[in-house]
């Protein structure tokens, strides 16, 4: 592989802009199955809160036309978990390791920030914005001052380089963009998925236990884009672009709207290793139009 | 992608596929198959009716779109098969009955036909609970020592839990859960495996959209299962 | 057919609660050759502006993954050609007369009710929520205090029963509905289009002249919903489902989350006779649940 | 639901396909195709190449999802035309020259066959611009009087438009502007038309997703066209 995706992020060398979103990967395990995962530019860990956390009872996934909708409800072992027994093998893969963090509350967030300082990881992605919680998180996302007293909060403590996850719910993106600014983000990523519903008619109840869940996939990624544009337009932090990237043109897209890296989630459910034509397809099309690196189209539109 | 060999109807709405694969499958374990790009999104777990090393079989209840989509695969047509996932049925020995309910029949097909030969001396009786017009008996006759067949009403009802050692099940949650209970209030000294089959995404692993919360805490159907033990589940 | 599907919405009663949406079927001239449209309950008119509107330059359409991109721009021929060509046959139908009625200032939309106020119709739709004019429109219907302005000062001159269309890419959408509400609108319809992006990255430029275009169609189906219920339980006025409908089941799940009256728009495309399935296979679900009439089940969710 | 009676490749990456029909079309209209449920959403728009009250055919390039699906397909197969849609070619007499470029020669064929039919004595001059392989044209060279062919250059440069009384059109954009321009500089007595392809959705005049804005007026080109007068647009 050439340097022509090579991509610098907040200060963060990506081989390539290419990562897996959070939630769709695990801690690489899984997919390094089936193929090595360095091939990636970063990987994002599912997301992590102070305690372990069960998720969500009911049904957790549901298909919509070229969507996903998920109720997974943050799942996970707990930081402390994820720092005795995945960091160190993460931080030993050649990629961006990217540990995503949600909260129940102000505590959880700045409890878990204090754990994470004390071992090496590439960027801290702090996500305010998963829908599928009944107390908090996307609750911090929504409100641009809301936003801004955890974001200053956690970069009063946060000793790692800070990403900020937004909300495509959020009231005004643009608006909680510039306050992740602001209060000293390194970077802000977007979206997260969008608050959707679904109803079982037969059964005369929601398909979700917690009403309504989070939509992602291809569906979505006109409305990404758009997000994706007008913050990148927005801000001077780089951004991660996400939502509904399942091909090479797609990245491309996102790149081209402003993006420096891109995420893709639900996508990798079609297929694990689609992540790998994405990362083929995006080096092609710069060999193929000449471009040198993948900066000279980042932005350009 | 993988060529398939046979596709046809075995009962209404049932198909039976075969298609070749250069791996083996346990019983128990299920392949993600997809014959489309990137409509619909998901694609479909479904369990190994048949596994000899150069083929799979499925065999599958046709409900909605994708399952209709498979349905109109004619023979020579590719399919994407990825897999075997899953943990599969432990291996058992003693007396063994496998009990399933609907498309749950599925594996047990696999199950029987392994369990007898690995263990000749074993017995194995299946039951088979249908709603509608009863499917494959021949075959599951071929494969086990013994086989009950209930059409239209419950197939829990027609097993004496204390006469196994080891009971697996597969059907829907319902039934798995009346069974167990069954085994329970009959003081059963049977062991019971339960095939769970919650909706994937990933199908391995990395998502936990397919958890199920168990009394040893959560665990992946796709990745951890589907097969669990009785009490985890419904203890 | 029975009198099952009947409806009542803001005193108007519809024979069944589907209409077509705004701009997807003209003035019902082309699909009535299709089939007689007096089997739908009502019908939207294209949305009309005070002055002829030709609309928007370039690409006007693009097709996403279960989804439309559209970019018209109002184009339409003025109240008063409608008034002088159509109103007098919409009238005469034995269905819903919805008039749409968007604007580009607070004058057009005023000088346009007071235009329409001396004709019969049905109900006004007013649309504060078209993403894809340059000025006004959809810039009425972000933020609450803004919408109150424009839907108290049309209140006040317009004789009609009043709906007003809102916007998904409102800020809070359900804060937007309770000013209607309060300012005296007789309902609420949503959601009108997602703002969006496409790129042609052959091309290096947007898709769209405007930039961004407006997306519906199935893709978003499931936001649609989520925003109509929570609409649905933060108003008394009776509310219009509408997103992505494409299938009875849509419609019954609009229904149960709290919808009185549904309208499918992009899915006409795949099918003009498409909303006939709708109705009939919502009759059907009554019959076989032994519903007498849909409004037993509309907002028990 | 229509039946495919054909369906093939008649150079890389076009296809033609015969369809039954119960209606007849007129020379430049087009049906929407669809040959899927609900993905993609929109139906495709796709000129007559002929037809004959019996059947219907269509000569389309394979050059997306829609158009790959349409490929696929087997004689035998069900289709929905729905059509035939639009304005159509006017009919028209003398020295007439039908210009076409890329898949745009496609509703020449039936136009250069129905003009001959009508009027015996007019004379009927087909010119074809090809990018990649020529296809078709001894069946072209059948339904008209003289068929020029150019592979890789701009068809526009081998007709000369001062001998035609009228001059229909149908390709790329920028090929029938040149072609209007060519006419317009040359004082070309010809009366020009050009066939205008833009992106629809509802294929019946209702969404305004496809007006020209024309000389005199929006026009919808799925229904006011997508047969327009050259000076309306391109004047
Ligand atoms: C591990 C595992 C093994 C399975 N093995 C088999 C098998 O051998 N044969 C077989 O026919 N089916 C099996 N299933 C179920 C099968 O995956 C679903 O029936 C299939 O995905 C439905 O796809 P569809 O597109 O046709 O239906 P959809 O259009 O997606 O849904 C139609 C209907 O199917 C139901 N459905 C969808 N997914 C599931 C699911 N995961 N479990 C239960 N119901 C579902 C929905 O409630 C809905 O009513 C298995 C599922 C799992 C998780
Ligand atoms: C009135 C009319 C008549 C037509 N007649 C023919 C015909 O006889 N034969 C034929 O091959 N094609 C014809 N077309 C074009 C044809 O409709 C498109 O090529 C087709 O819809 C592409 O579908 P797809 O899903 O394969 O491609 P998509 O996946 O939708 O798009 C792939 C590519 O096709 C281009 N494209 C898509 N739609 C159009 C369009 N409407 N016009 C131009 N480019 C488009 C896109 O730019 C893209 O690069 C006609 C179009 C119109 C409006
Ligand atoms: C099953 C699932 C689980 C997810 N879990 C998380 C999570 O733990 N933390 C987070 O920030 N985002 C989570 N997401 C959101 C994704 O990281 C991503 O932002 C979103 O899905 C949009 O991208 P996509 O359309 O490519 O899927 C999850 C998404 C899915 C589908
Ligand atoms: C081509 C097109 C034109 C539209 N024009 C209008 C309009 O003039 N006024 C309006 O209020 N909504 C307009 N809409 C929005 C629809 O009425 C509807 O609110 C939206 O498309 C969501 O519904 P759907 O997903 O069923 O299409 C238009 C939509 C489309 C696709
Ligand atoms: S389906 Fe993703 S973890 Fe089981
Ligand atoms: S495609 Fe809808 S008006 Fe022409």
């Amino acid at each position: 592989m050439s340097k022509r995706l090579e991509t610098v992020f907040a200060g963060v060398t990506f081989k390539n802009p290419v990562a897996l979103a959070s939630g769709t990967c695990g801690f690489g395990k899984e997919f390094n199955e089936y193929f090595d995962i360095q091939r990636l530019g970063g990987l994002c860990s599912k997301g992590l809160t102070l305690h372990p956390c069960l998720g969500n009872d009911g049904i957790r996934v549901w298909e919509t036309p070229s969507g996903v909708m998920n109720s997974v409800g943050m799942e996970n072992p707990g930081i402390q978990h994820f720092i005795d027994c995945d960091l160190e093998r993460m931080n030993a893969l050649d990629l961006v390791n990217i540990v995503n963090m949600g909260g129940h509350s102000e505590e959880d967030y700045l409890e878990g920030v204090a754990l994470l300082n004390d071992h090496p990881l590439d960027l801290l992605e702090l996500n305010i914005s998963c829908p599928n919680t009944k107390a908090g998180c996307m609750s911090f996302g929504l409100k641009a001052e809301v936003a801004r007293d955890i974001v200053r909060k956690v970069r009063a403590v946060c000793r790692h380089k800070l990403v900020v996850k937004l909300s495509p719910n959020a009231e005004d993106v643009v608006a909680l963009a510039r306050v992740c600014q602001e209060e000293g983000a390194d970077g802000v990523s977007l979206t997260n998925t969008y608050q959707a519903m679904a109803i079982d008619i037969k059964k005369r109840r929601p398909v979700f236990e917690n009403v309504y869940a989070g939509l992602s996939g291809p569906a979505i990624k006109p409305i990404s884009l758009r997000m994706v544009h007008q913050v990148a337009h927005g801000v001077d932090i780089p951004v991660m672009g996400i939502g509904g990237i399942a091909t090479w043109q797609d990245a491309i897209e996102f790149i081209m709207a402003g993006a420096q890296v891109v995420q893709i989630g639900a996508a990798s459910f079609m297929d694990p290793r689609l992540c790998l034509d994405v990362i083929d397809g995006m080096e092609r099309f710069l060999e193929e139009n000449k471009i040198d690196n993948i900066s000279e189209i980042c932005g350009i539109i | 992608m993988a060529k398939i060999l046979e596709n046809h109807l075995v009962a209404d709405d049932f198909c039976l596929m075969k298609v070749e694969a250069d791996n083996d499958a346990k019983m128990g374990q299920f392949y993600m198959l997809r014959a489309w790009d990137k409509f619909p999104v998901l694609s479909r777990p479904i369990s190994v009716f048949d596994s000899d090393g150069k083929t799979v079989s499925f065999l599958y209840k046709v409900v909605g779109q994708g399952t209709e989509i498979f349905q109109s695969l004619q023979p020579g047509a590719d399919i994407t098969i990825d897999g075997p996932h899953g943990s599969g049925f432990p291996d058992a020995q003693g007396k063994i009955a496998l009990v399933g309910g609907g498309v749950g029949i599925a594996p047990l097909y696999l199950a029987a036909k392994r369990l007898k030969q690995a263990h000749p001396d074993s017995t194995v009786d299946v039951y088979l609970g249908f709603s509608g017009q009863p499917m494959l008996v021949d075959e599951y006759e071929q494969a086990a020592d013994k086989v009950t067949v209930n059409v239209g009403g419950f197939v829990t009802d027609d097993i004496d839990p204390t006469g196994y050692d080891v009971i697996m099940t597969c059907g829907p949650e319902i039934m798995m859960r009346v069974l167990y209970k069954k085994c329970v209030d009959a003081g059963a000294r049977a062991k019971v495996y339960v095939s769970m089959e919650n909706r994937m995404a990933c199908g391995i692993g990395a998502c936990l959209v397919c958890t199920c919360k168990t009394r040893s805490g959560n665990k992946r159907a796709c990745k951890d299962g589907p097969v669990m033990e009785g009490w985890e589940v419904f203890g």
